[in-house]
C-alpha cells in the first residue's frame, strides 16, 4: 500500500550547519529554524530528487547509505515531523 | 507629530531639515502608528539624513521583510491545511497587500492572518484548521454563541506551535452593521495568487480597506489603514483607467458608498491622495473630527485629545451593534 | 571544535547531511523525535526586562473559581478553588510553577490549581507574555 | 512629557521621559559621566507615566512604557523610579533592538579579545563581570551582549549594573562608595543599587571587540568545567537571544558564524576568586 507522497522545498531553500552530529537548518520560506538529528537531513536530501513516498524515500536513502534498525514506518514517522515544521510538505 | 508622519510619507522631502530631536519624535511617532517600516521605505535613498536615523530606518526595513516573510508563511500553513476543503480562501489585510506585491506591502506590519472563506463552507474550514494545530484562543461558551449569532468571523484561532491567530471571516463586516457588503460578489470577484490562494479585486481591497477603517473600530491603528488606501489608489488607478468608475460601483454594491468616499476625502486631505472628485463628493463638517482623531498622538508616542477617542470608541460599539443588543452586551460582559 | 566546523559550516542547501557512502544510518525508533524548531524566546531576560502579573482568572472571567487542573468553572464547583485575591507575580509564578514553596496566603493545594491554570495560558490571553517570560529553557 | 533626558549606552541612545522628576534625576546621576547625546536622534523613547492620571499625585505609581511595551508589565513605587527607567531601556533593547544579535549575556574584554558569560538569571555572571572590570578587564556590560550580524564583532553596552542584595556588599568593598547609585530597598527582586563602570570602560564603549570564549557559568557548585558541544551552544544562545527569531536568516548566520569560531565551555565555581581564575586560564590557553 502506498503511502502519501511528499515534496520538499527546491535548493537554496534551506542553509544547513552541521553541529556535532546534529544539523541546524535555516528554512528561508518560513525563516525559521529547525535543529534536527538523522535520518531528517538524509530524508530532505533524498527528497531534493522529487517527491516520493516513504518507501522510495528508504530505498533512494539506502543506495547512499547502509541501513541500520529501522523501517519504512520509522521515515513515515519523520515525514510527519517534517511536515509539521513545515520541512515538506504533501505532493 | 502624526501630522509630521503623514506629511513626511506623503512627501519624503519634507524630512529635510528636522533637527535631532525632531527626528527622535517622528521615530517614535511612526512605531506608535506601526508605520516605521513603510516610513523606512519611502525614506530609502533619501540624501542627507543622520547617520542613526539610517541606522533605524534599516533594521526597520529588515525587520518588516520579516514580518512577511512570516505573514506568507502563515498564509501559506492555511492553504496546506485548507487544501483539502476545496473550499476558496481569500487572503484580506496586510497579508493580502504583501501576498499581491502591492506598493502598500512595502514594510508594512503585518498581525495575525485573515481570511475570507464562503459561510456555507465555515464548519468544514473550521474542522481542517483544529486538525492541523490551531485551537481556539478562549473557550467560551457566551463569546462563541456571541461570534456564532453576532460576528461576521469565526472566534479567534492560534496555531499551538507557531504561535500565530487567524481570523476566519464569512464576510467583512459584522451582520449587526448596517451596511450589508455583499459576501458572495466579494468572492467571486476574487483574484487567484500563483499559490492558488486568492485576494479579493483591486476595487474591493479598497471597499474592505474603507470599511475596516471606519466601521470596524474606534479608527485605533488608522493613520495606518489610511495609508494603505492611500498606496492602493494610487497604484490601481496608474494600472487602470476604469478602476475609479469600477470602484463606485463596488462601493454601491456593498452599500459602502459613502464609507469610501469618507475615505477618500481623508487619504486626500492627510496624504494628498489624487481621488476621483464625484467619488469623493463635497467635504463634510464631519471629516475635520476624523482627521483630529486619526492625528491624535504626540511626538513620544503618546495619545493626545481623550475626549475624541472617547467619543470614537463609543461610536465603534454603536456602529456595530443596535443600542438594544449592546445595551445586552455590555450587560452580559459586566455581569458574568 | 573550530576548525572541522568552520570547513563544513557554510554550504547552501543541497548537501545536507555530507555523506560518505556506506555511512551506517539509523533510522530509529518511529517515537523518537528528530526535529527542533527554536521558538521566540524572551526567557532568559524576564527578571531584567520586566515586572510582570499574572491575574488569575484573567479579567474577562472575573469571579470564576480555577478547578484543580487549571481549568475555569462556576463559582462554589466542589473541589475548586476560589481565585486569589491579588495577581500572581512573576517571582510567585516562577516558584509555583517549580512546585516550590507556596506563596504567602495561599494553600498547596490552591496553589497548585493556580499553577496549573497559569500552564494553560495561551497567547492573547491576559498573563501569557509574563508566563511565556518565565519559561526557563532547558 | 514634562522631565526628559537622553542616554546613550554603547551604540545605542535612549530618550527617557517622565512626569515626575525624581526618575529622571536619578538617572541623570547615575549617567553623568557618560558622552551625552545631546544632539543626536535617539533609538528608542521610554516613558515613566502614571497608569491613571490620578496616580501621578495619589499613591504614585510608575508604568514603564515606550515603543515597545510589555501588556502584563505591573507599575513601581515612585521610590523605585530608577529601576523603571532602568528596566524600560531594557524592554525596548529586548523587544525593540534589530541591528545586532541580543544576547542576554555579560562581556568582558582584554587585548581586544572579549569572553561572553551566559546563563540563567542567578547565575552568578553579573557580579562575576562586574568583579573582573575591577581586574584588570575591560567590562563591555553585564546585561546584553550585542552580535554585529555584518562583522561578527561584538559592541559594548556598558550600562550601570544593577547589582542586587549580597553582591552590593562585596562590590562596594572592590569598587568604593563614590561609583554606587542610591540604595533601592524592596524592589520585586530585593534590594538594588547601581555600580557605574570604570571610567575607562565608559569611554571605550563605542569600541568593539572580536568574541575569543563563550562561558556559561555556574554560581554555588564545585570548582568544575566540561567543554559544550556546539548544538548545545546553538540552542542554548538561542534561548537566550530576545531577537534570534526576528532576525531571522541575519540571525542564523551571525549565531552560526559565532558558534564555529568560538569554543565553550560551562564552568563551575563555588567562590568569586575562583571563577576569575578559571576565567583567567581558559582565555590564557585560547589560541593566539
Amino acid at each position: 500500500m502506498a503511502g502519501p507522497i511528499y515534496a520538499a522545498d527546491g535548493p537554496g531553500a534551506i542553509r544547513a550547519v552541521p553541529l556535532d552530529g546534529l544539523v541546524a537548518l535555516f528554512h528561508r520560506p518560513s525563516g525559521m529554524t529547525h535543529i534536527v538529528a538523522p535520518p531528517a537531513p538524509q530524508i530532505l536530501e533524498a527528497l531534493q530528487e522529487g517527491p516520493a513516498d516513504a518507501r522510495t524515500l528508504l530505498a533512494r536513502i539506502a543506495a547512499v547509505y547502509e541501513i541500520g534498525e529501522g523501517s519504512a514506518e520509522a521515515i513515515e514517522a519523520r515525514l510527519a515531523e517534517l511536515e509539521e515544521a513545515g520541512l515538506v510538505r504533501r505532493a | 507629530m502624526s501630522r509630521l508622519l503623514a506629511r513626511i510619507l506623503a512627501d519624503p522631502s519634507a524630512c529635510r531639515g528636522l533637527e535631532a530631536a525632531q527626528w527622535t519624535a517622528l521615530v517614535t511617532a511612526a512605531r506608535a502608528e506601526s508605520l516605521l517600516g513603510s516610513l523606512a521605505f519611502r525614506l530609502e535613498g533619501e540624501p542627507g539624513l543622520p547617520a542613526k536615523v539610517v541606522q533605524i530606518l534599516e533594521a526597520a526595513r529588515w525587520d518588516s521583510e520579516q514580518a512577511r516573510t512570516q505573514a506568507l508563511w502563515e498564509a501559506e500553513m492555511a492553504r496546506r491545511a485548507l487544501a483539502g476543503t476545496g473550499a476558496p480562501v481569500i487572503l484580506l489585510k496586510g497579508t493580502a497587500i504583501v501576498a499581491a506585491g502591492l506598493d502598500a506591502g512595502r514594510g508594512r506590519s503585518i498581525g495575525d492572518l485573515d481570511i475570507l472563506v464562503p459561510h456555507e463552507r465555515l464548519d468544514d474550514v473550521q474542522r481542517s484548521l483544529l486538525e492541523a494545530g490551531w485551537e481556539w484562543v478562549k473557550e467560551d461558551s457566551y463569546d462563541d454563541l456571541y461570534y456564532r449569532r453576532w460576528m461576521h468571523e469565526l472566534p479567534p484561532l492560534i496555531h499551538r506551535t507557531r504561535d500565530r491567530m487567524i481570523d476566519v471571516h464569512h464576510t467583512i463586516l459584522p451582520p449587526t452593521a448596517r451596511p450589508r457588503p455583499d459576501a458572495a460578489a466579494l468572492i467571486a470577484a476574487s483574484v487567484a495568487l500563483e499559490s492558488g490562494l486568492r485576494t479579493l479585486s483591486p476595487e474591493d481591497m479598497v471597499v474592505h480597506s474603507a470599511a475596516h477603517l471606519f466601521a470596524d473600530g474606534d479608527l485605533a491603528g488608522g493613520l495606518r489603514n489610511l495609508w494603505d488606501i492611500d498606496r492602493m489608489l494610487r497604484e490601481f488607478a496608474a494600472r487602470d483607467p476604469g478602476f475609479w468608475p469600477r470602484l463606485a460601483e463596488r462601493a454601491r454594491l456593498h452599500q459602502l458608498r459613502p464609507t469610501v468616499a469618507r475615505a477618500l476625502r481623508l487619504a486626500r486631505a492627510l496624504y494628498a491622495t489624487p481621488v476621483d472628485p464625484a467619488l469623493a463628493g463635497r467635504p463634510r463638517l464631519s471629516d475635520r473630527f476624523f482627521e483630529a482623531r486619526l492625528l491624535a498622538r504626540n511626538g513620544w508616542g503618546q495619545p493626545t485629545r481623550r475626549a475624541l477617542r472617547f467619543a470614537f470608541y463609543l461610536r465603534s460599539h454603536w456602529m456595530r451593534m443596535p443600542p438594544l443588543m449592546l445595551a445586552r452586551h455590555l450587560w452580559t460582559k459586566a455581569t458574568r | 571544535m573550530g576548525d572541522a566546523m568552520s570547513e563544513q559550516s557554510s554550504k547552501e542547501g543541497g548537501v545536507l547531511a555530507n555523506p560518505t557512502r556506506r555511512t551506517v544510518l539509523a533510522l530509529g525508533a518511529a517515537a523518537a523525535s528528530t526535529v527542533v524548531t527554536i521558538r521566540p524566546a524572551l526567557a532568559q531576560t524576564a527578571g531584567s526586562v520586566m515586572n510582570c502579573q499574572i491575574p488569575v482568572p484573567g479579567p474577562q472571567h472575573s469571579g470564576q473559581y480555577i478547578a484543580a487542573d487549571g481549568s475555569l468553572v462556576a463559582p462554589g464547583t466542589p473541589g475548586s478553588f476560589a481565585p486569589p485575591a491579588r495577581p500572581i507575580t512573576g517571582e510567585e509564578a516562577k516558584t509555583l510553577l517549580r512546585g516550590g514553596f507556596t506563596p504567602n496566603g495561599m494553600d498547596s493545594q490552591s496553589a497548585q490549581a493556580y499553577a496549573n491554570y497559569i500552564r494553560r495560558l495561551q497567547s492573547g490571553m491576559s498573563g501569557f507574555t509574563c508566563y511565556a517570560s518565565l519559561q526557563l529553557p532547558r | 512629557m514634562r522631565h526628559a533626558l537622553n542616554v546613550a549606552i554603547g551604540p545605542v541612545s535612549f530618550r527617557v521621559g517622565s512626569a515626575w522628576r525624581s526618575p529622571v534625576a536619578a538617572l541623570a546621576g547615575l549617567y553623568r559621566d557618560y558622552p551625552a547625546p545631546a544632539d543626536e536622534v535617539c533609538d528608542f523613547t521610554v516613558r515613566l507615566e502614571p497608569e491613571k492620571p490620578w496616580r501621578r499625585w495619589l499613591r504614585p505609581s510608575v508604568a514603564i512604557h515606550g515603543d515597545y511595551m510589555l501588556p502584563d508589565a505591573a507599575p513601581l513605587s515612585l521610590a523605585h523610579g530608577l529601576l523603571a527607567a532602568e528596566m524600560g531601556m531594557n524592554l525596548q533593547m529586548a523587544l525593540g533592538q534589530k541591528r545586532f544579535l541580543l544576547l542576554h549575556a555579560a562581556t568582558v574584554e582584554r587585548g581586544g579579545r572579549a569572553v561572553i558569560l551566559t546563563g540563567e538569571s542567578g547565575a552568578g555572571k553579573s557580579t562575576l563581570a562586574a568583579l573582573l572590570g575591577e581586574r584588570g578587564w575591560r567590562l563591555m556590560g553585564d546585561e546584553f551582549a550585542l552580535l554585529d550580524c555584518e562583522s561578527g564583532m561584538l559592541h559594548p553596552f556598558p550600562r550601570a549594573i544593577s547589582l542586587k542584595n549580597g553582591s552590593i556588599e562585596v562590590m562596594r568593598k572592590v569598587a568604593g562608595e563614590g561609583r554606587l547609585g542610591p540604595v533601592l530597598e524592596g524592589t520585586p527582586k530585593g534590594t538594588i543599587r547601581h555600580l557605574k563602570p570604570r571610567p575607562e570602560a565608559i569611554a571605550r564603549m563605542t569600541e568593539p571587540a572580536r568574541p575569543a570564549l563563550i562561558l556559561f557559568p555556574r554560581f554555588g557548585a564545585d570548582r568544575a568545567m566540561r567543554p559544550v558541544g556546539a548544538a548545545e551552544v546553538f540552542v542554548r544562545l538561542t534561548q537566550a537571544s530576545t531577537n534570534y527569531v526576528a532576525l531571522a536568516s541575519r540571525g542564523f548566520d551571525s549565531l552560526s558564524g559565532l558558534v564555529a569560531t568560538c569554543p565553550a565551555m560551562a564552568i563551575d565555581y563555588p567562590d568569586a576568586d575562583t571563577a576569575i581564575s578559571l576565567v583567567e586560564a581558559l582565555f590564557r590557553e585560547l589560541p593566539q
